[in-house]
C-alpha cells in the first residue's frame, strides 16, 4: 500500500490530466477538513484547484451522492464502495456511462471517528500522524496513538470490495478485501422472540433527530420528492414519535434494497451514531439470498427489483 | 397573559360558494365567546390563521372590514389539506381564528389622497376589505379620487360579485373589471390588468397604488405604474409566503430580514426593492 | 457583583444545594455523549469541550404539544383547542458554555419579538437559572472571539462558572443568579484579576480569526447576490444537521395529529434546509434549490440577525455545525467568503 | 382475549381477489367481517408505505392479494410486487412484526372457496398474536381533563 501522500500526487496528476484533456469538466474528490478528522468533497474545474485534492483515512462521504442528474463530464475520486454506487447510478439511469470517469483508489478502510472518540474521551485537539496504519491524536497533555484496524467504520471491516474494479483507471496496486459481512449479527437477531427484536430496532433508533442526513448523504436517495416530505397525505408525523420514526428507517430499508452498496456514508452522516445501516443489511441479506445479487458490481446487470423471474420462490404467499 | 398561538372559537356561520368552478368558499364566522371580536380588533389589509382543529392552520387574508359588525369574512381556495377540508365543513361547524396578524395597508398614511386599487383573481380579499372600509361615510371624505381596477381569467371567476356590481352604480369610486377573453353576454372589459391599468389610471399625482394579485399580474403591472411615474414609496403590495405561526418565530416566510407574518404581508415596491426577491 | 469560590471538596455539596427543590441539569458523559442531563451531583463532567447538542432544548423542544381539542359533543367545548401550557419548572443548569447561552440570549429575542410573546419559551426561560462555564481550552472548532462574543462571555447568563486552582470560581450576572450562589457553600472571593487573566489567555488560544466587520458594511443585497454561493453550496447534502445543532437555530414546524377522541396541536424543529420548509400550496418555491437554502442560512445568522438585533451576530462560534456537518462546511471559511469583495470570493 | 375482534386492512386486487370476495358474498359463504378493504388495481400497486401507514393507524393486521403468478390483468405486475412482498415480508418479520400480523395470498376472481378459507385464517392467527401494540403509533395523550 503507498502512503497516503503517494496516493494525494498520483490523483492531483490524474485530476489535473482530465481536466485539461477535456475529458471531465469537474473532478469531485476530497479536500482536507476544516477541524481534525475530517474531509470536505471538493469540485476541481481548473488544473490549479487539483492542488487541495488529497485521499485520507477520513475519506468517508461517499461522492457518487453528487452525481444524479448531474450534466457534462464528470471525474470521481472513488473508493470500492462509492464507485459501485456509481455503477448503480449508471445502471439506475442518474447518470450517462459516458460521463463519467471513475478515479478509483483501492481502499484500506476508512476510520470511525466515534470509535476514536469512544477510545480517546478526553477532548481531541490536533490530529498529528495518520498513515494507513495507525493515527495519534494530541489534546491537552495527552498524545495517543491508535491503531486504524481498532477504529474501522464497520462497513469497512466487512468489506470484500475495497478495489473499485469497474474504475477506469487505478491509484496504485489493488487492495486485499476483508472478509465479507456474514450478517452473523442479523442472523442472530432473528433467532430472538418478535418482541426482543422490536425492541432492539426501537432501541437503535431512539435518539434519532429524524435530521434525514443519512438519506441526504446516501448516494441511492436521489428522488425529488422524498416520501417523509410528501404532504397529500403526509405519510409520516413530524415529531419523534418513535413509530413515524421507525416507519422512516424500514421504508428507507426497502427503497434501497438490492441498491446499497455498505458505504456506510449514511452512518458517517448520522449526528448521533444510530447504526442506520442495520436497516439496508436486512434487506440487503434478504437481496443475495434470494436473488443472489450485489449492487454495482457490472454495468449491464439490472436491479433485482426492476425485474422478475417467473419461478422467483415466496413460500410465505399462500 | 395573552397565547398568540392559541386561536380563537368560531362556528361557521354561512359558507358561500364564490366561483363557478367552486374551489372558491367564502366563510362567515362568528366568535363563539362574547368579547373575543373585541380582540379581534383588525384593519383592511391583516390576516389571520384559520384553525381547523386536527387538520391545520393556514393563513388567510381577512375579507370583512371591521365596519362590519358581528362577523369575520375569509375566502378560501382549494388548495392543501387544511382548505380542502374546509371545503366539505358545514356551516354550524366549530373551528378557529387566529389573528390578527400582520400589518396593515397604511390607510392612515394614505388619507388625502388619490387611491388606485388593482386586484387580480382570488387575491381580491383584503381589497375588498379594504374599499368596503373606505367607502364607510365615516372614512370616504378622508380620501381623494378612488379607482378600483380587478381581473380575472373569466367571469365565473370573479369574486364579490353583487358587491363590485353595487360600487360600480356609486359615484364615488370608478371600478374597471376586466377579463382575459371575450365571452358572450360579458358587458365589461376585456384585457388583462396591466393594459386595463395603462388605460384608465390616475396620474401619479398624490396618488397611491395598492396591488394585491398573482405574481405574473404584479411582475407586468409593476412597470407600467413606473412608467406612468408612480413612485415606488407609493405603490404597494401585499407578499405570501408559506407560513406556520404567524408571530415571526417560526423562520419560514422572511424576505431578507423580514418576516412576511410579522414585519409584512404589506410592503411598499421601495422597500422590496432592497429585499431579495425571495417570494 | 463580587466573585466566589467553592473548594474542590466542597462541589458535591455546592451541586447539591444548586437543586434545592429545582431540577438540576449538569453536564454528564463524556466526548460526543456529552449532555446536559438530571443526575446525580458526583457525576458531573467538568472536562468536556462542550455538550454534544446545544442546551436549547431545554427551552425549545425538539417536540412540543402546545395545545389539544376533544371531540366530545356531550362535554363542554367540543372542538376547541385548549391551551396545555408551558410545562415549565423550576430549573438550574449549570455547565452552558458562555458560546450557547450567547444563543440562547439571542433566540430570546426572537421568542419575544417586538410584537409578540412566545408563552412556551418564555415560561422555561424564566424558571431557568443558567449557569456558564467558562472555557479555558478552546477546541478546534471554537471561534466565539470571531463572532463578538468571549470564551468568558457572560450573555444570557445568571452566573459564570470557572475553573480556577483547587476549585470553582463563581461570578454572579444577575441578581437572581447572586440570590443562587449565596445559597450555596460558595464563599465571597475575589477573583476579578484571575478571570481576566484567563479570559485573556483563552481568547489567545482560540486566535481571533479574520475581522467580520466587511459583512456589517456590505449591503444586504450585495452580499445577496455575490456569486459565491453556488460553490458554497455546491457539497451541501441539505440535511438538517447543522440547524438541529444550532444554538440559534430556533425554526419549527406546527403539525396538528388527530386521536380518537380528539387532536393535538404541536410544534417541531424545523429546518430551512428542507425543500418543505418554503414550498406554496401552488407548488412555487421561493427557495428551490440548496444554493438559496444555504446562502439562507448563512445570511440570517451573519447579516438578518445583525440587522435585527443590533449587530449581534446569529451564530456564537460553538462550532457544532463545523464538527457535525457530514461534508464540513465550515460557516467561518463562508464567513471569509461574505468578507470578500466579488471578484475574489468566486475562486 | 377470546372477545379480542382485531381490526384487519387488506389490499386485494381489483381483478381477481377483490372479485373472489364478492362472489363468496353472492354465494352466501360465511366468512369474518373483521376486514376493511382497500381496492388495488394491481399488486402492483402496493406500497410499502400503504403497510406501514395500516399498521401505525394500529391496525392488528395487514393481509395482501392478488392474482396468482402469470395472470396477471397487467402481465407482470403481480411478478414485480412478489420480489417486493419477499422483502417487506422479510424486513417486518427481522423487526420484530409477527409474521402471522402480515398475510399474502393468491386468490382468483373463481376462488370464492379459497378466499372463504383465507379470510378464515388470517383472522384466526390475528386473533392469536392478540391486539397490535409494538407496531402502531401510540394514542395521544390529550391532557385534557374532559376526556382524562
Amino acid at each position: 500500500m503507498p502512503a497516503l501522500s503517494d496516493i494525494n500526487s498520483k490523483i492531483r496528476e490524474s485530476a489535473r490530466k482530465l481536466l485539461a484533456d477535456g475529458r471531465a469538466e469537474v473532478v469531485i474528490g476530497y479536500r482536507q477538513g476544516t477541524v481534525p478528522m475530517t474531509t470536505s468533497p471538493m469540485f476541481a474545474r481548473k488544473p490549479a484547484e487539483c492542488d487541495q485534492l488529497i485521499w485520507s483515512n477520513f475519506a468517508r462521504i461517499n461522492l457518487a451522492n453528487y452525481l444524479p442528474g448531474r450534466p457534462g463530464k464528470v471525474a470521481l475520486v472513488a473508493k470500492g464502495c462509492d464507485a459501485r454506487s456509481a455503477v448503480g447510478q449508471v445502471t439506475e439511469n442518474q447518470i450517462l456511462k459516458d460521463n463519467l470517469y471513475i478515479i478509483g483508489v483501492p481502499c484500506t478502510g476508512m476510520i470511525d471517528t466515534n470509535l476514536v472518540l469512544a477510545k480517546e474521551t478526553r477532548p481531541i485537539k490536533e490530529l498529528v500522524e495518520t498513515t494507513d496504519e495507525a493515527i495519534t491524536v494530541k489534546g491537552e497533555g495527552f498524545s495517543t496513538e491508535i491503531n486504524k484496524a481498532d477504529v474501522l467504520r464497520r462497513n469497512c471491516q466487512t468489506c470484500a470490495n475495497r478495489t473499485p474494479k469497474l474504475a477506469d483507471e487505478l491509484i496504485g496496486p489493488e487492495t486485499p478485501g476483508a472478509n465479507p459481512d456474514d450478517f452473523a449479527d442479523i442472523k442472530a437477531l432473528l433467532n430472538k422472540t418478535p418482541d426482543e427484536r422490536m425492541a432492539y430496532f426501537k432501541d437503535l433508533i431512539k435518539d434519532c433527530l429524524r435530521c434525514y442526513a443519512c438519506r441526504n448523504a446516501c448516494p441511492l436517495c436521489y428522488c425529488p420528492i422524498c416520501f417523509v416530505d410528501e404532504t397529500r397525505p403526509q405519510w409520516l408525523g413530524k415529531s419523534t414519535d418513535p413509530m413515524d420514526t421507525l416507519t422512516f428507517h424500514i421504508l428507507r430499508g426497502l427503497h434501497c434494497s438490492g441498491r446499497c452498496t455498505s458505504c456506510g456514508a449514511c452512518e458517517t452522516a448520522c449526528p448521533v451514531n444510530i447504526k442506520v445501516r442495520e436497516f439496508n443489511r436486512v434487506t440487503e441479506l434478504t437481496v443475495q439470498n434470494n436473488w443472489h445479487y450485489e449492487a454495482g458490481q457490472s454495468w449491464d446487470q439490472k436491479p433485482p427489483l426492476t425485474m422478475f423471474q417467473t419461478d422467483d420462490q415466496a413460500d410465505f404467499i399462500k | 397573559m395573552n397565547n398568540p398561538y392559541l386561536p380563537y372559537p368560531v362556528r361557521i356561520a354561512e359558507i358561500r360558494v364564490e366561483t363557478e368552478d367552486k374551489n372558491l368558499r367564502t366563510f362567515k364566522f362568528e366568535f363563539l365567546n362574547p368579547g373575543d371580536e373585541e380582540k379581534f380588533a383588525y384593519l383592511p389589509g391583516q390576516f389571520a390563521e384559520l384553525s381547523v382543529p386536527g387538520q391545520g392552520e393556514i393563513p388567510i387574508g381577512i375579507a370583512s372590514s371591521p365596519t362590519e359588525k358581528g362577523f369575520v369574512l375569509f375566502t378560501v381556495n382549494r388548495v392543501g389539506q387544511v382548505s380542502s377540508y374546509m371545503h366539505n365543513m358545514k356551516a354550524g361547524d366549530i373551528m378557529g381564528i387566529r389573528g390578527p396578524l400582520g400589518h396593515p395597508y397604511p390607510l392612515e398614511g394614505l388619507k388625502g389622497k388619490n387611491l388606485v386599487i388593482i386586484a387580480g383573481g382570488f387575491a381580491v380579499t383584503t381589497l375588498r376589505s379594504t374599499i368596503t372600509w373606505l367607502l364607510e361615510p365615516s372614512n370616504r371624505p378622508n380620501y381623494g379620487q378612488i379607482t378600483f381596477i380587478y381581473g380575472a381569467r373569466t367571469p365565473g371567476l370573479l369574486l364579490y360579485k353583487e358587491e363590485w356590481m353595487a360600487w360600480e352604480k356609486r359615484d364615488d369610486i370608478n371600478v374597471y373589471v376586466t377579463i382575459d377573453r371575450e365571452v358572450p353576454n360579458w358587458n365589461y372589459r376585456v384585457g388583462f390588468v396591466p393594459a386595463v391599468t395603462k388605460e384608465v389610471c390616475p396620474p401619479p399625482e398624490n396618488t397611491a397604488a395598492l396591488i394585491c394579485g398573482p405574481p405574473i399580474m404584479i411582475k407586468f403591472t409593476q412597470p407600467v405604474l413606473e412608467d406612468a411615474g408612480y413612485k415606488p414609496d407609493n405603490i404597494i403590495m401585499s407578499l405570501e409566503n408559506r407560513m406556520k405561526c404567524g408571530l415571526g418565530i417560526c423562520g419560514r416566510c422572511n424576505v431578507g430580514p423580514e418576516y412576511v407574518c410579522k414585519d409584512g404581508p404589506v410592503f411598499t415596491l421601495a422597500q422590496l426593492n432592497r429585499l431579495p426577491k425571495e417570494y | 457583583m463580587p466573585e466566589y469560590l467553592v473548594k474542590e471538596s466542597g462541589l458535591k455539596e455546592f451541586f447539591q444545594s444548586l437543586a434545592n427543590g429545582r431540577h438540576l441539569l449538569t453536564p454528564q458523559g463524556t466526548g460526543d455523549k456529552c449532555k446536559l442531563e438530571e443526575a446525580g451531583p458526583d457525576k458531573v463532567n467538568l472536562d468536556y469541550s462542550n455538550t454534544h447538542m446545544s442546551p436549547k432544548s431545554a427551552f425549545f423542544p425538539q417536540s412540543e404539544n402546545l395545545m389539544a381539542f376533544h371531540n366530545k359533543s356531550d362535554k363542554p367545548n367540543p372542538f376547541v383547542y385548549q391551551d396545555l401550557g408551558d410545562k415549565a419548572q423550576p430549573t438550574v443548569i449549570f455547565g452552558i458554555r458562555p458560546c450557547d447561552a450567547r444563543g440562547l440570549s439571542i433566540s430570546n429575542r426572537v421568542f419575544q419579538n417586538d410584537r409578540f410573546t412566545d408563552p412556551y419559551w418564555k415560561g422555561k426561560y424564566e424558571q431557568t437559572i443558567k449557569i456558564g462555564l467558562a472555557c479555558a481550552s478552546p477546541s478546534p472548532q471554537c471561534f466565539c472571539a470571531a463572532m463578538g462574543g468571549s470564551p468568558y462571555g457572560e450573555l444570557g447568563l445568571d452566573v459564570l462558572a470557572f475553573k480556577v486552582e483547587g476549585g470553582l470560581g463563581l461570578k454572579p450576572v444577575t441578581a437572581q443568579g447572586e440570590e443562587l450562589i449565596k445559597q450555596t457553600n460558595a464563599a465571597q472571593e475575589d477573583l476579578a484579576q484571575e478571570i481576566k487573566k484567563q479570559e485573556a489567555k483563552a481568547i489567545e488560544a482560540q486566535g481571533v480569526g479574520t475581522d467580520l466587520k466587511p459583512i456589517d458594511d456590505k449591503d444586504l443585497m450585495e452580499l445577496f447576490q455575490d456569486p459565491h454561493w453556488t460553490a458554497t453550496a455546491e457539497n451541501c447534502l441539505n440535511c438538517g444537521v447543522c440547524t438541529f445543532f444550532c444554538p440559534t437555530c430556533h425554526c419549527f414546524d406546527i403539525q396538528d395529529e388527530q386521536s380518537e377522541q380528539g387532536g393535538i396541536r404541536m410544534r417541531n424543529w424545523d429546518t430551512c434546509m428542507s425543500w418543505l420548509f418554503t414550498v406554496h400550496g401552488t407548488g412555487h418555491n421561493p427557495r428551490p434549490s440548496k444554493t438559496e437554502r444555504v446562502r439562507q442560512r448563512f445570511m440570517h445568522k451573519l447579516k438578518y440577525i445583525p440587522l435585527k438585533q443590533d449587530g449581534i451576530r446569529g451564530c456564537t462560534g460553538c462550532g457544532r455545525c463545523v464538527v457535525m456537518c457530514p461534508v464540513n462546511i465550515d460557516i467561518r471559511e463562508v464567513a471569509l467568503k461574505m468578507c470578500q469583495p466579488p471578484a475574489q470570493s468566486q475562486a | 382475549m377470546s372477545d379480542f375482534e382485531p381490526k384487519i386492512v387488506a389490499f386485494f386486487c381489483n381483478w381477481c381477489t377483490y372479485g373472489a370476495a364478492d362472489l363468496a358474498g353472492v354465494s352466501r359463504l360465511d366468512y369474518p367481517p373483521n376486514f376493511r378493504v382497500v381496492r388495488l388495481p394491481c399488486t402492483g400497486r402496493l406500497n410499502p408505505k400503504f403497510i406501514m401507514e395500516a399498521f401505525k393507524r394500529g391496525a392488528d393486521g395487514v393481509w395482501i392479494s392478488g392474482c396468482h403468478p402469470g395472470d396477471c390483468h397487467y402481465i407482470a405486475g403481480n411478478y414485480h410486487a412478489r420480489r417486493k412482498f419477499v422483502l417487506m415480508h422479510q424486513l417486518l418479520e427481522s423487526i420484530g412484526v409477527d409474521p402471522n400480523r402480515l398475510r399474502f395470498s393468491w386468490i382468483s376472481s373463481a376462488e370464492a372457496n379459497k378466499f372463504q378459507a383465507m379470510a378464515r385464517d388470517v383472522v384466526e392467527h390475528v386473533k392469536a398474536c392478540g391486539p397490535n401494540t409494538t407496531f402502531r403509533k401510540e394514542d395521544l395523550k390529550l391532557g385534557l381533563a374532559e376526556v382524562a
